[in-house]
């Protein structure tokens, strides 16, 4: 069914009665040829583009929960394509510009706002390291803008300018980046999937692999039983290690929790997403009128799936540092997911040693911007069994041969990506 | 978080840092790159009860091996590393 | 030849203003900054905690704290600061480092920390209700009585925080030792949490 | 002046008429008195219309008496403190309380924007995903600005919070949440028990429901048993009972957050005083006496104003005498409603009928009904007549299909109470259903919490108090206390029986969520396209994310989804509840760490003197370092810096150092585990030598450097970064307790103990000479380049000395102990007056070690090995270190890394700056050829030139080479050339000498 003004004007003509699902809910099959373990954002939007872009169609979602119910249904929303590593940069704006036509591919509104992202800084230093990245990024062909004093109280005069520990000197800008509504991009990729006739199965909670005689993944049992499957891909992103263990594997990756936040709504106040860089602080504010903000991860291991108080706390003091004006905006709602944090803080695109298994992975706390960008180049790994060109670093082995991409220069130490 | 740390007591969880699994032993000089390598980066993430190093430097400046579930965050025990308060050890 | 002037000063000294602070009336807060004093930490060696005890035992007649507490003595103060360390606090240079040779007599290793900290004392009615918004350790008179002592951090700065003796008074007197460059913005806090009770700020040259 | 309190009762209430107080509410002026909150001054002035809701702008009034309020939201205070979606229902009266409706333009009565109400028919759940796909750049231009115009409540101040918070610590045996009967048992007998108790009262009085509904508890009128409990609870020591303070969350480890309003209640704190203060309270036990809430009844027309829960109705007449009807139809689906009929007559309030969903009305009340003259009509509200002016007529369906009017100023509802069980499920929990109160009640809680009386579903009062006391003993007797309890307060049970009714169809719009106008037909709606699961369905339609964060709509929610797809309400589930309880500001959350107390500030031991001399100051981290020293007539940095440099380099300056970290290594196996953390040795150094060592991580990338001289035998002095001190102090420790344990060593910072200053330039030596005790030997024989010990000075004092530079000078590290650090800045002026000794800042610093070739934070990137900054040789082979073996992986050998090389433009004029990518020359640049970076530029004023370091491909291999600084970002391209990153002296003939 096609979404647009008309078709709304002519559903509420009728009550809005004859709305369809907005995807199908499937009955598993026997077989497919690919099998996507992990119905969120990655999952379902690798599903769409083995669909669209290579003409897989027998394709099932594998969902534990209701899809969306992971990462993808509890961050804070930002896309942006500001890396300064070579990997990350040019994978980045690969997914940067499949989100600017996401909308129309999907014919589903995610709200994608392109707002702009600023990273401030507070030092020199801080200053000639966005310098650096920002070359990066306008060498592989991005947009990025250096801001100075000036160019940021223009921009924000509510910044704290006047009494801060750390000033802000300036800002890394890229108005490109943004914001998108993240319920919204599961729910378009699972209906565009669905369209294309990809079986989106919920409640189905993947209990092992089906090898066959040579060691090769051939299918997963289930929660509704075994599923055949010509390639088995893992999209879970906070049970990377749970999954794969089902497999003999063990990953470069520990779980760690990030919270996230939510105020009130109030009347528009933040007009884009900023990241303060003398505290671990960033906010964006939904349409909705809610602030959208987080901070650094807990800091251990952890699948409890929520945060604790003393993060809380320095993410909310990283708030009032930069800007005051919000101490009286109340905190509505705090939550917490499973970070796959890698051992470089970079994502893991690729085959696994177990012939039929292909990994998507180790994301840390920065995969929903990678949404269609890791489902366009794990579709085409899926799909042609050779990494996309954008994604070809993200290799497991990348920790034994020593070609880490290790933006924050914290060596492998996940909590500290 | 509380961590009952074995020389100070109970104390808040901004007393500490975390590092991680103390399942791990740094191999012998002689062991070789692989074994390094699984040392340095795999990590078995273990969604259960787990060993872990665990700093005290907002404290006493002990390291610690604390026994916790990372499903519940429930702690079962706290001891010290081998070389914490290591001077009681016979020399 | 230049006239060299080696005055000693208190990292304090520009900002501890002698008087009264915050709300008038009554103040709940007495804050006050011992300046001179020697600090020496001393930290066992391997397997000789009994050889440091005794030779502890010998020089001050007390044991060497091996729990969180500070033991008094005529002339020194052990703090307890950690697994096999501890301070002695005293004055007049007579147990400073350079006095503690026979201490350290292969059983131990020392280092000078006199210039590493500023002693602050907190009393007052108020003084538990003011630290209580630095410190998250329990200083109910049940749980934190005289001579406890805590390796803590207030307001996620690094202290060594101990209850001396109370005051004539009855009131409890809690003893702060603070790294030397981050005492003035520590103290700045103290002020801050302890404004809304009132607060005397006072200084005494020596240790009590 | 002030208005009539038209609805306010003749007598009665909890509010003290001695003290009137004055308030404005959208300008217009009011009264009320002292205990009101604003909600019940509105309503004693007879004010309906209080606000409007998120989508639809529909007009609102009161609901609620509490923190549970959908719609009574305001622009509380004015100004700076103006505070939006506020709670009318919360917000305590204060003598001229300024207060505005929200989301209405230009009033609250004519709101252009609810011709939303037009649009309904589009505006169903989630129609915005479905349009404004076309074309594409309109979303930012044009549809999002206006939805997010439309969208948000009240409006933020905008500027910085005058007010100040903090945040405190407390600890106890047993904390309690909630002061109501069950509340108040528990704490009487944990208390008696012995234990230390902190109960924690939302309200700003004690008592809970006791206030409003009123009751017997050991024979007492509950206002006296209320009484003498708050007496003997304020008697025992150990007993700390908070108003104004809600537990909003609770933590691992027995950790609760709470927020008390200190000073909410005034019109602005009093000076030294905060706002709200946020407590963490450790506690050992818990006891969640929290209550539960009224739930309304899904109908057409539920939201119109007058329209109120009828507990809250009883709150409002009983404990605030104030009316919000004058003429009320009461529409319950069970026996408690009914105490709001009572409270009613008891007011002298008329009551217009009785619409009671259930088949049967006790013979109690149906004669209460005939006292009464009013009719009990068996059936359910189908509609709702009035608007912005609140209700007139209720349109009623009878059991048996007959319809019935009822004529009515306001409705009160009741659809029967929900535990408040968000405390116990803050774990990710899931609560348990109960037929019988139909209602989810907590199954299980986190360690150490149990739930008490309504809110573990036990609404009567009898059992409120038995429950609350046997848990506040058992509480207590948990925490090792089991002093003598006494007996529970003992009081009767109401009847309480429901008949489930969470939806009556009819024409009009049904409110499920008020304040974000999610209705029935929304939650129909999402079934419809497959928004089934509870988690989807929120998301999709919003429910239960509004500023009351579910509490009157979500069970209903879920009810309604149930019915729709024919599964059970406890098969369809709850949504994970999450903290806090209630919305808590931000400002609470930071308490002081704001504006210049963010973070804690170190100031090294000369910092007072160097400001004396104006420095310009520096953050690093959290120090502050003398950047540089300007002096009169100084046109910029620059000139400032370029001084300072050329005074050193002709002459002798010093500069404050004491940031490095410092490290005192002791015991006989220090030197053994320094060749385990350095990447050199350090065993085989002669006690009275420095050296420079490497460490690095395990993962073999370098961590950190600095100098590490050997005092004595078991005694070296170990230096590391400023950045690094702390975490190289923690790999220390971990090196030594955990990998290491074997070695006798023993560490301990130093960093605060010494005050340490850099002297150098040509002139150090006769400086020293000055200051330095005329026996000392300080020639290049008596203390060569590397040397290291213990000197005297003049005066008296001792200090140590080290023959180390890092500006290529000859130079020294002097270090005193720290409270001479001043002292010492003040003699080294005046011993080195003679020649034009000049204090240098981190600038000139920086200069001086870029010319010089040393590497500093921009080359110790955590992605350089030893090798890329030219240190590889560094790296022992007779021995295990740090590092060694990952060290040698593939890619960090490979011959093409990005190695440190130095640079200069080939236009001597010409700028440099950090960050610019190097290029090949006459490329263009893109990702094939981007191959490296500047590092750390400087002007050199020895070069009379830029100068700079960068980390290139091959960098060493290409020096000679002309290559392209490409900063697009700044607008910039140059040539430059590679060369070796040593610019002065390279062969340290001036360091040596």
């Amino acid at each position: 069914m096609k979404y647009s003004i008309f078709s709304l004007a002519r559903a509420a003509l009728s009550g809005h009665k004859n709305w369809q699902r907005t995807w199908r809910d499937a009955t598993p099959k026997d077989r497919y040829d690919v099998v996507i373990i992990g119905g969120g954002g990655h999952g379902l939007a690798t599903a769409w583009f083995l669909a669209s872009e290579y003409g897989i169609r027998n394709v099932a979602v594998l969902e534990k929960g209701w899809i969306g119910s992971g990462n993808a249904g509890r961050n804070t929303t930002i896309i942006r394509s500001n890396y300064g590593l070579p990997g990350n940069t040019g994978f980045y704006e690969l997914s940067m510009k499949l989100w600017e036509r996401m909308e129309q591919d999907l014919n589903y509104n995610a709200m994608v706002s392109q707002r702009g992202v600023i990273n401030l800084y507070h030092s020199d230093a801080q200053r000639d390291a966005y310098a650096r990245r920002g070359n990066t990024m306008r060498i592989n062909g991005i947009d990025a803008e250096l801001l100075d004093l000036a160019a940021v109280k223009k921009m924000m005069p509510f910044l704290n300018f006047d009494n801060a520990r750390f000033p802000v000197q300036g800002g890394l800008l890229q108005r490109r980046g943004g914001t998108a509504r993240h319920d919204a991009v599961v729910w378009g990729y699972a209906h565009a999937a669905s369209e294309l006739g990809v079986d989106i199965i919920q409640n189905c909670e993947v209990t092992g692999f089906v090898r066959d005689a040579n060691g090769k993944v051939s299918g997963v049992e289930t929660s509704r039983g075994r599923i055949g499957a010509g390639k088995v891909g893992m999209a879970v992103a906070g049970s990377s290690s749970r999954v794969a263990d089902m497999a003999g594997l063990r990953l470069p990756i520990e779980s760690h929790v990030l919270q996230a936040f939510v105020s009130e709504a109030i009347k528009p106040l933040i007009p884009n997403v900023m990241t303060f860089g003398a505290g671990h602080f960033y906010v964006s504010q939904s349409d909705k009128g809610g602030l959208v903000f987080g901070g650094d991860i807990d800091g251990y291991n952890s699948y409890a799936q929520r945060g604790n108080l003393p993060v809380m706390e320095d993410v909310c003091e990283g708030g009032m540092a930069l800007m005051p004006m919000i101490g009286r905006v109340r905190l509505l709602r705090q939550w917490g997911g499973i970070m796959d944090m890698s051992m470089d803080g970079s994502p893991i695109i690729d085959k696994t040693p177990v012939e039929g298994l292909y990994l998507n992975a180790g994301w840390c706390y920065g995969g929903f911007k990678a949404t269609p960008g890791s489902g366009f180049v794990f579709a085409h790994l899926l799909a042609r069994d050779t990494p996309h060109e954008e994604a070809a670093r993200f290799r497991l082995d990348r920790f034994r041969t020593g070609a880490m991409i290790d933006e924050k220069g914290q060596g492998a130490q996940p909590n500290l990506h | 978080m509380r961590i009952v740390c074995p020389f100070c007591g109970e104390r808040e969880l901004g007393e500490f840092t975390y590092l991680g699994d103390a399942k791990p032993v740094r191999p012998a000089a002689d062991a070789g790159e692989e074994a390094v390598y699984d040392y340095v980066y795999l990590r078995d993430n273990v969604a259960g009860v787990m060993s872990e190093n665990w700093y005290h430097g907002g404290g006493c400046r002990a390291w610690l091996k604390v026994t916790r579930n990372t499903l519940t965050h429930e702690i079962s025990a706290v001891e010290p590393a081998a070389g914490a308060g290591a001077a009681k050890v016979g020399a | 030849m230049a006239e060299f002037s080696w005055d000693v000063r208190s990292p304090l000294d520009r900002v501890l203003a002698v008087g009264r602070y915050g709300a008038h009336g009554d103040a709940g807060v007495t804050l006050t900054e011992i300046r001179n004093f020697d600090l020496v930490q001393v930290m066992a060696r391997r397997g000789k905690t009994a050889e440091l005890a005794k030779a502890a035992k010998v020089r001050f007649g007390v044991a060497a704290p091996e729990t969180p507490k500070a033991v008094g003595t005529a002339d020194a103060t052990l703090i307890w600061s950690g697994p096999d360390q501890f301070f002695i606090l005293s004055k007049g240079r007579k147990h400073a480092m350079a006095a503690l040779a026979p201490l350290r007599a292969g059983s131990a290793s020392l280092s000078d920390q006199s210039h590493a900290r500023v002693l602050i004392a907190v009393s007052g009615a108020k003084a538990r209700a003011m630290l209580a918004k630095m410190s998250s350790i329990d200083l109910h008179p049940s749980v934190f009585a005289v001579g406890a002592a805590a390796a803590t951090s207030m307001d996620h700065t690094s202290v060594t925080l101990w209850r001396g003796n109370d005051q004539a008074d009855g009131q409890a007197v809690f003893n702060v030792l603070v790294f030397a460059t981050f005492a003035e913005s520590l103290w700045h806090t103290m002020l801050d949490s302890a404004a809304e009770y009132g607060v005397v700020v006072g200084h005494s040259e020596d240790l009590a | 002046m002030a208005g009539a309190q038209t609805n306010r009762l003749g007598n009665g209430g909890l509010i003290d008429r001695s003290e009137p107080l004055n308030f404005r509410f959208d300008g217009k002026t009011f009264s009320g008195f002292q205990g009101d909150t604003l909600a019940s001054a509105l309503i004693a002035n007879g004010v309906k219309l209080v606000g409007r809701s998120f989508k639809y702008h529909r007009p609102r009034g009161i609901l609620t008496a509490g923190s549970e309020e959908p719609n009574a939201l305001v622009e509380l205070r004015t100004g700076a403190r103006r505070e939006p979606n506020t709670k009318a229902t919360t917000a305590e009266l204060y003598e001229g309380l300024e207060a505005a409706s929200q989301n209405r333009w230009p009033s609250l009565r004519f709101d252009v924007m609810s011709v939303n109400q037009l649009f309904a028919p589009i505006f169903v759940a989630g129609f915005y995903y479905k349009t404004f796909m076309w074309p594409a750049k309109f979303w930012e231009a044009i549809y999002e600005p206006a939805i997010r115009r439309a969208a948000g409540l009240g409006r933020a101040a905008g500027v910085a919070d005058p007010d100040h918070y903090d945040k405190a610590w407390a600890h106890c045996d047993v904390l309690i949440a909630g002061s109501g009967p069950a509340g108040l048992a528990a704490a009487l007998a944990a208390g008696r028990s012995g234990a230390r108790v902190i109960l924690c009262e939302e309200d700003f009085a004690f008592g809970g429901r006791l206030l409003s509904d009123g009751g017997t508890i050991d024979g007492l009128p509950a206002a006296e048993w209320l009484s003498r409990t708050l007496a003997e609870l304020a008697a025992m020591p150990d007993v700390r009972i908070m108003t104004r303070t809600t537990l909003f969350g609770v933590y691992d480890g027995g950790t609760y957050g709470a927020l008390e309003r200190v000073n909410d209640h005034l019109p602005s704190p009093p000076e030294h005083q905060v706002r709200q203060r946020m407590w963490r309270i450790v506690a050992k036990r818990c006891v969640v006496a929290a209550g539960a809430l009224e739930r309304p009844i899904v109908f057409a027309g539920n939201d119109t104003p007058g329209v109120t829960m009828a507990s809250a109705m009883r709150t409002y007449v009983g404990r605030y005498a104030a009316a919000p009807a004058k003429r009320i139809a009461l529409f319950t689906n069970n026996e408690d409603g009914w105490r709001t009929v009572e409270t009613a007559l008891g007011a002298g309030l008329q009551i217009a009928a009785v619409i009671d969903a259930r088949p049967d009305v006790s013979p109690a009340h149906r004669s209460l009904a005939s006292k009464g003259g009013f009719p009990v009509l068996h059936g359910s509200v189908t509609g709702v007549d009035g608007g912005k002016d609140g209700v007139k007529k209720i349109a009623v369906s009878l059991t048996g299909g007959a319809r019935a009017e009822v004529e009515a100023d306001g409705l009160a509802v009741s659809g029967g109470w929900n535990p408040a069980v968000g405390l116990t499920s803050y774990h990710r929990g899931r609560p348990k259903w109960r037929d019988d109160i139909a209602a989810f009640v907590p199954d299980g809680a986190p360690p150490g919490m149990v739930a008490a009386g309504a809110a573990n579903g036990d609404f009567g009062l009898g059992i409120c108090l038995a429950q609350g006391f046997a848990a506040g003993a058992a509480a207590a007797h948990h925490a090792g206390h089991n002093g003598k309890a006494g007996t529970a307060p003992v009081a009767d049970d109401e009847a309480f029986s429901l008949t489930p009714l969470w939806h009556v169809t009819g024409k009009g719009k049904a409110f499920v969520d008020y304040q974000h106008d999610v209705t029935a037909s929304d939650i129909e709606l999402a079934q419809r396209e497959g928004f089934e699961s509870v988690e989807h369905l929120k998301r999709y339609t919003t429910l239960g994310m509004a500023t009351d964060q579910g509490k009157t709509s979500n069970v209903a929610g879920l009810a309604i989804m149930a019915a729709v797809t024919g599964k059970s309400i406890p098969e369809t589930g709850t949504t994970i509840y999450r903290p806090p309880y209630v919305p808590v500001a931000i400002g609470a959350f930071a308490g002081h760490h704001r504006d210049e107390t963010f973070h804690a500030t170190r100031l090294t031991p000369s910092h007072h003197w160097a400001a004396e001399q104006g420095a310009v100051f520096v953050d690093t981290g959290l120090w502050k370092r003398a950047q540089w020293y300007p002096r009169a007539g100084e046109k910029d940095w620059l000139e400032s810096v370029t001084r300072e440099v050329k005074a050193v380099r002709s002459g002798v300056g010093f500069c404050d150092v004491s940031t490095l970290g410092k490290i005192d290594v002791l015991g006989p196996d220090a030197g053994a585990f320094l060749d385990r953390v350095y990447i050199n040795t350090f065993s085989n150094l002669a006690v009275g030598k420095a050296r420079y060592g490497l460490m690095l991580r395990e993962d073999g990338i370098v961590y950190d450097d600095g100098t590490t001289s050997r005092l004595a035998e078991d005694h070296y002095f170990l230096t590391t970064t400023t950045a690094k001190a702390g975490l190289v102090m923690q790999h220390l420790e971990f090196c030594r307790q955990v990998l290491f344990p074997e070695l006798d060593v023993q560490l301990t910072s130093v960093s605060d103990q010494w005050a340490q200053f850099s002297i150098a330039g040509p002139k150090t030596r006769d400086l020293l000479k000055e200051i330095v005790d005329p026996t000392e030997d300080l020639s290049n024989e008596g203390f060569p380049f590397m040397g290291a010990r213990e000197v005297a000075l003049r005066g008296g004092i001792k200090a140590r000395l080290f023959r180390i530079s890092f500006s290529g000078e000859m130079a020294f590290e002097i270090s005193v102990p720290a409270r001479y650090g001043e002292a010492m800045a003040r003699n080294l002026m005046l011993a080195g007056k003679p020649f034009g000794v000049t204090p240098y800042g981190t600038e000139a610093l920086g200069v001086m070690r870029i010319e010089k070739g040393h590497i500093a934070g921009p080359e110790l990137s955590g992605t350089t090995t030893a090798a890329d900054l030219g240190l590889g040789k560094m790296m022992s082979t007779k021995k295990d270190f740090i590092g060694r073996v990952m060290a040698g992986r593939e890619a960090l050998a490979a011959p093409d890394r990005q190695v440190v090389v130095g640079i200069k433009p080939t236009d001597r004029a010409r700028r440099l700056r950090s960050g610019a990518h190097i290029i090949p020359k006459g490329q263009t640049p893109g990702p094939g050829n981007d191959q490296g970076y500047v590092t750390s530029v400087c002007f050199s004023p020895t070069s009379d030139q830029w100068i700079g370091l960068a980390l290139v491909e091959r960098g060493r291999e290409r020096i000679g080479e002309i290559v392209h600084a490409h900063d697009p970002i700044r607008g910039e391209d140059y040539d430059v050339e590679l060369c070796n990153p040593v610019f002065y002296d390279p062969d340290g003939g001036r360091q040596r000498g």
